[in-house]
């Protein structure tokens, strides 16, 4: 099936990233922001989980949960590209929220083999979440902390993102038989949530024990499932970055307007100018495969992995990169707390790493296009 | 049904079918003579007329200046030298040789010169039988394009010319040149007039063309020096002192940022020699070797030739993004990155080749051991072209920081 | 006899003998808190009270302001300070937590100041009683320095000072600030005048010092606010309207390019918690999981954690070539790449150590799973204070391209 | 053995350094060298070797041939450290002779157990090379083209530095008995000299064909020798890229302050000024890596390859970045044939790759500094 021009990406997809931008921008402001998540700096402070319930409802009530369920199983079943252009306007707020858990759940599930009850139930509004990394954060598909018997999980998910705001858990976990993934709520008995204490502001992550948890199998094969659903993640998450640098490009940009040393403004000079010219160049590129990896998902599965492959390294690059020039540009002001860039640089450097580094990602793209090496 | 044809108007359907058709049959077959990398490159007489007859042939089928109007000697269609160029570059057929004047002479002479130079020159122009080259840079006048000094006095109703232009391609096969001169001392930008002026007619008599050599050995730029060539008024291009203005309509089509889209053919992936492409630098690493293995089982190569393909499909993407209006963050971010993304990626693209080939990157194309006949060490070499000419990189960034996220002019 | 040794005076040569027979017995144990990375990084006064007391031992001891006068407090030695660093980094010492003192004020008031302040400042500033912070920085005066703001006006014959400084480290627990202020409002550099002023005796009383939380969300800088404070004329170094050249005097010290020979003990190396060198790095890698093999067996974390260990060592013989006079190129070319460097290499070495943490990076100081205590992300956001504190990079890159290389001054 | 701190580089190796510095500033200008090798710009030129014969000889007469030379074999026995003072300045000059490729095997037969004789040759003025490298371009010390035996060599040299200039070549082949060091001269019967058409102007290069040709075996355990010597092959190699490094600089810094545009010098634009300070950087990190490196070769034999593979994995890097801003700083007039960096780019893009690339180097590195990796 051959790719359309646009990448799918039309009206529909374009109202309803619109409206997630002026959602945001009229509902929660970078301000807002701070002042809810950064009340405590205290760097051995406990983990924490803040975030805007109220506002949430408003994004559960939009339908926003549940863009991506397929339409038999009560969602809208809108493409991938449609969703990352929500996902885009989500990263550039940094909201702290669910959503990019349950989209990421969501796509697994619809590649799993009895995953209808759970995607109802995230129509109806659950939220969810992947737990399907162990402690050592292998991104491989097939590295789980986590055993299962007799429909009974043990173990340890590492990693897990915004696990405090998710009703269910979507698992990972080895048996006899292979691979299998579980869908389980979060409170059940003998699931226990350790939270991390991360450097992350506008997420929250948990490690979770397993003892003897009864779970409902939802993927019999879960491997598959996950080489099927994880280009979405990756795609999904570059969304998230891609929003993001947006806003410490367009923020750091703004600045270096305002900013006068040596009679001219900052960004007169090309040691300012170069750089962030130079990660405009890098968030583009990893915008255009993002879109391009979206497209590939909706038409053209074969060419999914390869596609996501491309737009997470990219979008990981690019994270670090726009971290790095925001903090640097701001100067002395963006070294502290104060300062509202911290909020994303450490978004980014968490997003950057999650799920697959850059060179993770192009090693797998290596094995795709040139080939595995030879033993 | 092809994904470009997918949004076709009725008349873009029709004429890609047609486009397809008269390639099937019109497509050349192998070049008579080796070809150079780019047009840009055409060093001798055979391989000019092979490219020349191409664009002849093409320009008779109606796929060049396919939107411009019937009276200049266009094709009179909408919107439909984007169809014809998808085609031809997908028929890989050879590349135009007149590019200058498709790409930059064109549209200029278009926008700003009278009626009756457009009908005069235009024709001969798009069928390629008159050869254009641009007389912009100056040993004093780089990057900084606004100091040419090249003068023009009025002398009754005609001009008389002095000056001296650098790196102008194709001057040794040129009948006419655009040329940036100055009218006026007084005023640096104001002061700047812009002509279209005869050169093969000319040599000898006030116009000498001089061969420059390049870094890699290769001849293909020139500089012409003025002595006294005189010119009518008619050739000026728009009002006197309004160069730069006249200027910029040309710079912007040769960024991919002006009205026209440039009729192109053949490209990188059709052309007859190696191109500087990702896709080669893996067949180059497939036959190297690496403590003993070949180079594509060396983690470190892999990872650094996925860079260049995430970065060469980005660009490639980004070309896509910029036609889809929901997606833009500003309406000329995209396309005034592409110069400067695809110079840098291919000078990446080259230098990592070299190092891939390893000590066999010192042979060169009189070798017979060298891999794909030396050609790595040479395109690496002429990827400095690309990052110095038509707006350094370095200026090509003031541009993108100015224009695009509307900083401080550098100047 | 160790490679220092090879070239010491007999002045030298005793001296340093002297040293290791008194750190043999005097080097402090391990603190009974937990030290910050560095000197700059101080919170809390049991900290400070643990250093400042090693201090005080190291100075009576005469290993610290060796080289300056015995009428000011110090040793009365020639070229001793850098034997006494040699050994004092040797044995590991902890560092001391006079580090502006040592490093900036104390050469600056040496050189400009009179000779009764230089006799009353400077042993208490050698010995740490008393801890000094540095007033150069404003608002509106990052790297553009001489725009400095805060003014003091002569009453009398006293000064009466209003202004606002940030980035003030240390400033909680200082005595002492050195302060670059204006005098005079018509003049950019001649308008500047250099004073060494009291801050804890004046806190409350036209002195207000505010914590400033970092990016990490530690403490240990902050804002100081001036509120008419008057102080004496004879605080004032050198004459009125100099104080630019006073600062760069200051500014060459903590370049590490100027007369005076910083005390320095204990260093990165001894530091009692996590230090940002490869040496760490390649502990975290060998901890760190990659596809299910120690990171330390990936080819591509190799590769880039040796490069940093070739930049590192380079830096290091950089420091090494820098006293031999036949290798030099220019006499301050390499010492003045000393904190762009330095700064750079920490900043890509922790940037690694995230990237090979992996996902554990994203726990923090109070997580118990996290490597290393969480200290490679916080010294990977510390980095920036590096690279943007006493000169950005880009600040530094232009001094070293203005005059080393002579290139036009970018401003 | 301790390491001396000024790199064992004494009064005699300043007087060396300066006094080579002068000769090639008096007799032979970069005009001199342009006008010499870059007569024939047609890259499909067939290979040449044009060098300045008679300036050569002054070279031996003033010993720097058997500088490196022990002096129980007739030479002078100097440190590693002083030769490659030498070295730098004949970098910085470009200078096309056989002298690096002699010094190269006068450290490899100095390391072997019977040298003497050719060691004693060189001393008197013979010039010689290393021909120790494959077809495919190998530098792992095992991976020759050529077998040896009974004293008789066959097989092919490949990559053999100014081979023309040579009367000796330095031979590694293989037999029964391990890797084999053999000494023959270049016009032996059996010996036949190919030469390569390089992009290298100031060098010339050849393949060596051996047909059943007698040669002496100078080391017996070759592999051991080339082990021990190559570290300083590596160093000298590294000195004359910084030599090469430092003209380019000087050279583009020039222009960049002569050329105005924009009513202001070149190099008042940071985009100018800040790459060029960080070609200075890279070039002062190699130069001392590359003298620390010689005081290893000279104190500390143990240390040598650890600080080899760091001087030629820095210098590498050098050379590259160096010639890349050479030509680009210089803009439209660096990419002629005229101007005379071109023949400093092509050298640096030579030596870059010869011996050993920097990320060779830094593999080499790692084995050393974290240990090889696991099989």
């Amino acid at each position: 099936m051959a790719q359309p021009k646009n990448y799918g990406f039309g009206e529909e997809a374009a109202m309803l990233k619109e409206s997630a931008r002026k959602f945001f921008a009229d509902n929660f402001s970078t301000e807002k922001l701070h002042s809810m998540v950064a009340q405590d700096p205290n760097p051995e402070r406990m983990s924490e989980c803040l975030w805007d319930q109220a506002l949430w409802q408003e994004m559960v009530a939009l339908g926003w949960t549940s863009l991506a369920v397929p339409e038999e199983a009560g969602g809208l079943g809108m493409p991938l590209a449609a969703v990352a252009g929500l996902v885009e306007e989500l990263g550039r707020a940094a909201f702290p929220s669910p959503l990019l858990g349950t989209l990421n759940a969501t796509y697994v599930l619809a590649a799993c083999d009895a995953g209808e009850a759970a995607l109802a139930a995230i129509a109806e509004g659950a939220t969810a979440t992947l737990a399907i990394t162990n402690a050592a954060g292998s991104w491989d598909i097939r590295d789980t902390g986590v055993s299962a018997a007799g429909g009974k999980l043990s173990g340890t998910a590492s990693f897990v993102q915004d696990a405090r705001k998710s009703d269910y858990l979507l698992v990972s976990a080895a048996s006899g038989d292979g691979l299998g993934l579980y869908w389980v709520a979060a409170d059940a008995p003998g699931v226990t949530l350790h939270p991390d204490a991360i450097v992350d502001l506008t997420r929250d992550q948990a490690h979770v024990t397993f003892d003897n948890a009864a779970a409902e199998q939802v993927g019999a094969d879960g491997a598959a499932a996950l080489e099927r659903a994880l280009p979405a993640v990756w795609t999904l998450l570059a969304a998230d970055i891609c929003g993001a640098a947006e806003w410490q490009l367009q923020t750091t940009v703004e600045y270096v307007n305002a900013r006068q040393q040596f009679d001219h403004s900052l960004g007169f000079f090309q040691a300012v100018k170069h750089p962030l010219v130079n990660v405009m160049c890098a968030i583009d590129e990893s915008k255009s495969l993002t879109y391009n990896a979206a497209c590939a998902y909706d038409t053209e599965p074969e060419e999914a992995a390869r596609c996501a492959h491309m737009a997470k390294a990219s979008a990981a690059e690019t994270a670090a990169f726009a971290s790095g020039r925001s903090v640097q540009c701001h100067g002395g002001i963006g070294f502290t707390w104060e300062c509202f860039v911290h909020l994303y640089f450490k978004r980014q450097k968490h997003s950057q790493l999650l799920f697959g580094d850059a060179a993770w990602h192009r090693a797998k793209l290596a094995d795709i296009l040139i080939g595995p090496v030879a033993a | 049904m092809s994904e470009s044809a997918r949004k076709d108007s009725p008349e873009q359907a029709e004429f890609r079918q047609y486009c397809q058709d008269w390639l099937k049959d019109n497509t050349p077959g192998e070049p008579p003579v080796r070809l150079p990398q780019s047009p840009l490159e055409i060093m001798t007489e055979p391989q000019l007329a092979y490219l020349q007859a191409w664009q002849k042939a093409a320009y008779d089928a109606g796929l060049v200046g396919c939107d411009y109007p019937v009276e200049v000697g266009g094709g009179g269609r909408e919107d439909c030298q984007r169809v014809a160029n998808e085609e031809m570059i997908r028929a890989r057929t050879p590349f135009m040789p007149n590019v200058i004047g498709l790409g930059m002479a064109a549209p200029t002479v278009f926008y700003h010169g009278q009626e009756e130079l457009k009908q005069r020159l235009l024709p001969r122009l798009f069928s390629g039988e008159d050869i254009w080259c641009q007389g912009f840079s100056e040993p004093g006048a780089g990057s900084d394009l606004a100091s040419v000094q090249t003068f023009a006095e009025k002398k009754g109703d005609k001009w008389v010319i002095n000056g001296h232009k650098v790196w102008t391609s194709l001057a040794h096969f040129a009948e006419w040149m655009i040329l940036l001169l100055r009218t006026d001392k007084s005023h640096k930008y104001d002061g700047l007039s812009y002509f279209v002026v005869p050169i093969r007619s000319a040599l000898g008599n006030g116009v000498t063309v001089r061969p420059l050599i390049k870094i890699t050995g290769e001849t293909g730029f020139n500089e012409v020096l003025f002595d006294n060539l005189e010119v009518d008024d008619s050739y000026r291009l728009d009002e006197l002192g309004k160069g730069w203005q006249v200027a910029m309509t040309t710079l912007a089509h040769e960024r991919g940022a002006g009205e026209k889209v440039t009729p192109r053919s053949g490209g990188l992936k059709s052309a007859a020699t190696h191109a500087t492409t990702t896709g080669n630098l893996i067949e180059l690493a497939r036959g190297a070797q690496r403590n003993g293995k070949p180079a594509t089982d060396d983690p470190l190569i892999r990872d650094r030739i996925m860079q260049l393909v995430i970065r060469e499909e980005g660009l490639g993407q980004n070309q896509r993004r910029a036609r889809v209006p929901a997606l833009q963050d500003h309406p000329a971010r995209i396309m005034l990155q592409n110069k400067l993304l695809s110079s840098e990626i291919a000078q990446d693209t080259a230098s990592l080749a070299v190092e891939v080939a390893g000590a066999s990157a010192s042979l060169y194309l009189g070798d017979d051991n060298a891999p794909a006949g030396g050609q790595w060490p040479m395109a690496y070499m002429n990827s400095y072209g690309m990052t110095i000419a038509a707006g350094t990189s370095e200026v090509q960034r003031n541009i993108l920081g100015e224009r695009v996220l509307g900083l401080a002019k550098s100047k």
